[in-house]
């Protein structure tokens, strides 16, 4: 449905930020994206929700390329939404309903139909319980979720998080990691996810593109390319803990931690037998 | 790119020109008898209405700028609320009400001021809501008009000092003003409104002649530091 | 971070009707105005304590501090209006001889001075009523009630979100730099603060920059939609 | 040398932000703080460097009650440093070598003494070889270094860290892990840590105490801390990845991932045999 090809951005100074890259989104529901601080993942973003217009190379959207002119991004952008990393950034309002509200309103949705979607967001983000508090109260992890909720109320059918876990505790963490999987898994969205957190992206993701100095260096399944030492070690990245003792222990690779204690348990019980 | 640096660079000089004004100077809720209040209020509302319909159309055009007007009003009021190391040991109130004037124009400003002071009166407790027309016109107009008419008249002879200048006189330019308004709804008993405004004077100038040259400092610094970057 | 805001939100009476907290509140401030009766100033200097202490749940201490707030502008009018200057000792019910010319307390200036102390507490009391007993948001939405035109109410709503932001921005680079020891003595002091406003300047810029982004991303049609449905609203 | 006793500490509206909290920090030369967002984790680390004075009990430095006087303070932060999370709100001027050198200056040290330590704290972070580069070119890793050697370069005995490793990619991380460990184990400095990357807690520190609501309910070794589910669960945390396959797959308790992955290496030469 999305998709990068041969795409070379130059930042305003002549600093080449990425490299001719080729990235198809329909790969899979959910993709992760990583590479070091700085590798371009943060451009990468931007070119891809039309917010940047490459130097050279197109963005294919439904398999035509994207136009620039305002009318087609607006139609475009009902389809691509977008979580920043900082929620200050992105949170307009003091009053969570009216920033949820905010991009529906924008598209004259009715004010009846809103109540809905935004109760619906409030819901799946489980913000509803500090939903009447302004935002300025609220603290980091729940502002984070504000965010993510103004974002999918929208319903796009492609969503990029940037470093959606920074700064957030594992509590947190973890329920942003459940939304992420219910957006890719029950909700069929897409999902485009960066991070430096190489568990939640193994956790998460199914396809994984390594971006390294504007460059894809790697893709593929997540599970091969944290196989890879050479690429990771080469874009400064490591390994989720899973893999390492997959590697290490010589476990089977596991997708996620309660397989591999099952499997252990099964192998306890049988080696008693 | 080189657009937006000339913004920026301007912005940053408007945060020169910035008069700061000690606390002391806002009048405070239930100072100003209706008849006052009311006048003061009627004498900025020409300022606060072609301000408005400057903003109006500036936004009309480009309806990100109310996102800038946003942010400069908040960072106009931070401003207001932190505190200048002074010699007299009070603390002062730098407000940047004059900011942003060259790329609104000053008369968009003084709507900024008029709700900087708003928030001030509410959040604050700096200033009130029947003297907020009295403290419009000395801190949202006079001002920012002081600071940059004597900007731009001495600017091109010697910037540090029309910075200085700028700033020092915008601040004592608000503090004659104020005593002015508080003499002419307190005249003295005795020596009628001039005795008054000579002791509203006298008694603020402890606090403001010290101040104005503390802001007229720090002005010059910072104006220096920003040309740097 | 800003008291006021703080108790807006938590005191006992945030849900009452804004509009009834608001339209007493104005009221008594337009009263305090026009009175001269010294009883009736006392009657809402306490009323408007009750209220707000004892009613909303103000802790005394907080409101106590808060009162103290503009009393250094208050003590230096009151004492202007207070003394006189004058050749003839005569006019004064008090005075002191300053070789030149008498200083001295008039009768009227007294009477003025008392009047005025009062009114202006009264006043206060009754602002302090409506800002700690209101929250921001009921206040917005009164005042879109009252059809204040909505380009005001945007741009009000949004300089009150980015306060809090620029606010605690501030406090931490305060912070860095007091640690650091940015503020040990004057010299240094105008130094730090200068950068701490120069610093804060460019940040401002940047995330100008940033948001405008993401008001494309939310396909901003170019007005904020301040308090128009559910929400926030319910008891307002 | 730095103790705090009894401590509450109580927000200007009257919330509790810390309760009757008693920490010692001559437990050990590295110290965890651990805890969700909003658990206290700053108001801590600020009544510690006496930014904020507690509403009841005591800040104990070398044995004495910390006095609030501006010179017994300026004194005592010549001996306590503190690093903040975010580097943009700590890095104030456009050269490296300036920003570094802020609080010496400060201080009135001579500037041949000043090259001295400017010099030595870059060396410790290895940003001597972006040194001269100007701040807003420099990645979110290199400030943050450049925070850490603006606080390193004041040679103070006590030094916190509040999230050193928020948003740094794996790389970086390593880094700053490696900093933090010379500082505790080389330089005799204290080093306190609130992070919530539980890997890096263990990694780094030797004595945790974890903080909940404003409490402190529990503070141990750090091998002992992890082992206690309830704990973990009721202040929203999770086990490092080495506390869990010990916990879930029967391996002992390792400090790090060599020792394991050496203990198991001997393992299977030994079952060979």
């Amino acid at each position: 449905m999305l998709e990068m090809k041969n795409v070379t951005s130059i930042y305003e100074d002549g600093t080449v930020a990425l490299k001719d890259i080729s990235i198809d989104l329909s790969k899979s529901k959910s993709i992760g994206i990583i590479g070091s601080n700085g590798a371009g993942k943060s451009t990468l973003f931007l070119n891809f929700t039309g917010v940047l217009k490459p130097k050279s190379g197109q963005i294919l959207f439904r398999g035509k390329p994207l136009s620039y002119s305002k009318p087609s991004l607006r139609e475009f952008r009902k389809e691509v939404g977008i979580v920043f990393q900082d929620p200050e950034r992105q949170i307009f309002f003091s009053n969570v309903y009216d920033d949820i509200a905010f991009g529906l309103r924008n598209l004259g949705v009715s004010e009846d139909e809103i109540k809905i979607r935004v109760e619906d967001a409030l819901k799946r983000v489980e913000a509803a319980e500090f939903s009447n508090k302004p935002v300025h109260f609220l603290s980091h992890g729940q502002k984070k979720r504000v965010a993510i909720a103004g974002v999918i109320s929208m319903d796009n059918k492609v969503l990029f998080f940037d470093e959606p876990t920074a700064g957030l505790d594992p509590l947190v963490t973890k329920s942003v990691e459940d939304i992420l999987l219910s957006l890719s898994n029950k909700q069929e969205k897409t999902v485009v996810v960066s991070s430096h957190d190489m568990d939640l992206i193994y956790n998460v993701c199914e396809y994984v593109y390594v971006l390294n100095q504007g460059q894809i260096i790697g893709e593929g399944k997540v599970e091969d390319i944290f196989l890879k030492n050479d690429l990771l070690k080469s874009s400064g990245l490591n390994e989720p803990w899973l893999v390492k003792i997959h590697k290490n222990l010589g476990y089977p690779l596991f997708k996620n931690e309660s397989e591999l204690y099952e499997y252990h348990n099964r192998m306890k019980n049988e080696q008693k037998k | 790119m080189k657009k937006i640096k000339k913004i920026i660079f301007v912005l940053l000089y408007l945060v020169l020109l910035t008069p700061l004004y000690s606390n002391g100077m806002h009048i405070m809720e239930g100072f100003l008898d209706p008849f006052w209040a009311g006048l003061w209020s009627v004498v900025s509302l020409p300022f606060i209405v072609i301000g408005f319909s400057r903003i109006k159309k500036i936004t009309d055009e480009n309806p990100n700028k109310k996102l800038l007007l946003g942010l400069v009003g908040a960072f106009v009021f931070i401003l207001s609320a932190l505190k200048l190391p002074s010699v007299t040991g009070s603390t002062s109130h730098p407000t940047g009400i004059g900011l942003g004037a060259m790329v609104f124009g000053p008369m968009p400003m003084a709507v900024i001021g008029f709700i900087v002071l708003i928030f001030q009166a509410l959040l604050l407790t700096h200033g009130g809501i029947t003297t907020l027309g009295a403290n419009v016109f000395s801190m949202g107009i006079v001002g920012p008009f002081i600071a940059y008419g004597i900007y731009i008249v001495l600017k091109d002879k010697n910037r540090s000092l029309a910075v200085f200048l700028g700033a020092a006189l915008a601040n004592l330019g608000t503090y004659i003003i104020t005593s002015a308004q508080l003499a002419l709804a307190h005249p003295d008993s005795v020596n009628g409104v001039l005795g008054s405004f000579v002791k509203f004077v006298g008694i603020f100038a402890f606090t403001q002649i010290p101040l104005a040259i503390g802001e007229g400092i720090l002005t010059v610094i910072i104006f220096n530091m920003l040309l740097e970057y | 971070m800003l008291i006021i805001d703080k108790f807006a939100y938590t005191n006992k009476l945030k849900s009452i009707n804004p509009r009834l907290k608001i339209g007493l509140s104005l009221t008594f401030i337009a009263l305090a105005l026009i009175n001269k009766n010294m009883y009736f100033f006392i009657g809402i200097i306490c009323g408007g304590f009750y209220a707000t202490v004892f009613l909303a749940g103000i802790p005394l201490k907080n409101y106590m501090k808060m009162i103290l707030i503009p009393f250094a502008f208050l003590l230096t009018s009151m004492i202007a209006i207070l003394v006189s200057f004058s050749s003839d000792s005569d006019v004064f019910l008090y005075s002191i001889d300053l070789k030149f010319f008498y200083g001295g307390v008039t009768l009227i200036g007294l009477k003025n001075a008392l009047l005025l102390f009062l009114r202006s507490m009264s006043s206060l009391v009754s602002l302090y009523f409506l800002t700690l007993t209101t929250p921001m948001d009921q206040q917005i939405y009164t005042m879109q009630k009252l059809r204040i035109p909505s380009l005001f109410l945007e741009i009000y709503s949004l300089i009150y979100r980015f306060i809090f932001i620029l606010l605690e921005e501030s406090l931490e680079i305060y912070r860095a730099q007091e640690l650091r020891f940015g503020y040990i003595n004057m010299k240094n002091s105008y130094l730090s603060l200068s950068i701490l406003i120069k610093t804060l300047f460019v940040r401002v810029m940047r995330r100008y920059k940033d948001m405008q982004i993401v008001l494309d991303m939310k396909l901003f049609d170019g007005e904020f939609h301040i308090g128009k449905g559910a929400g926030g609203q319910e008891n307002a």
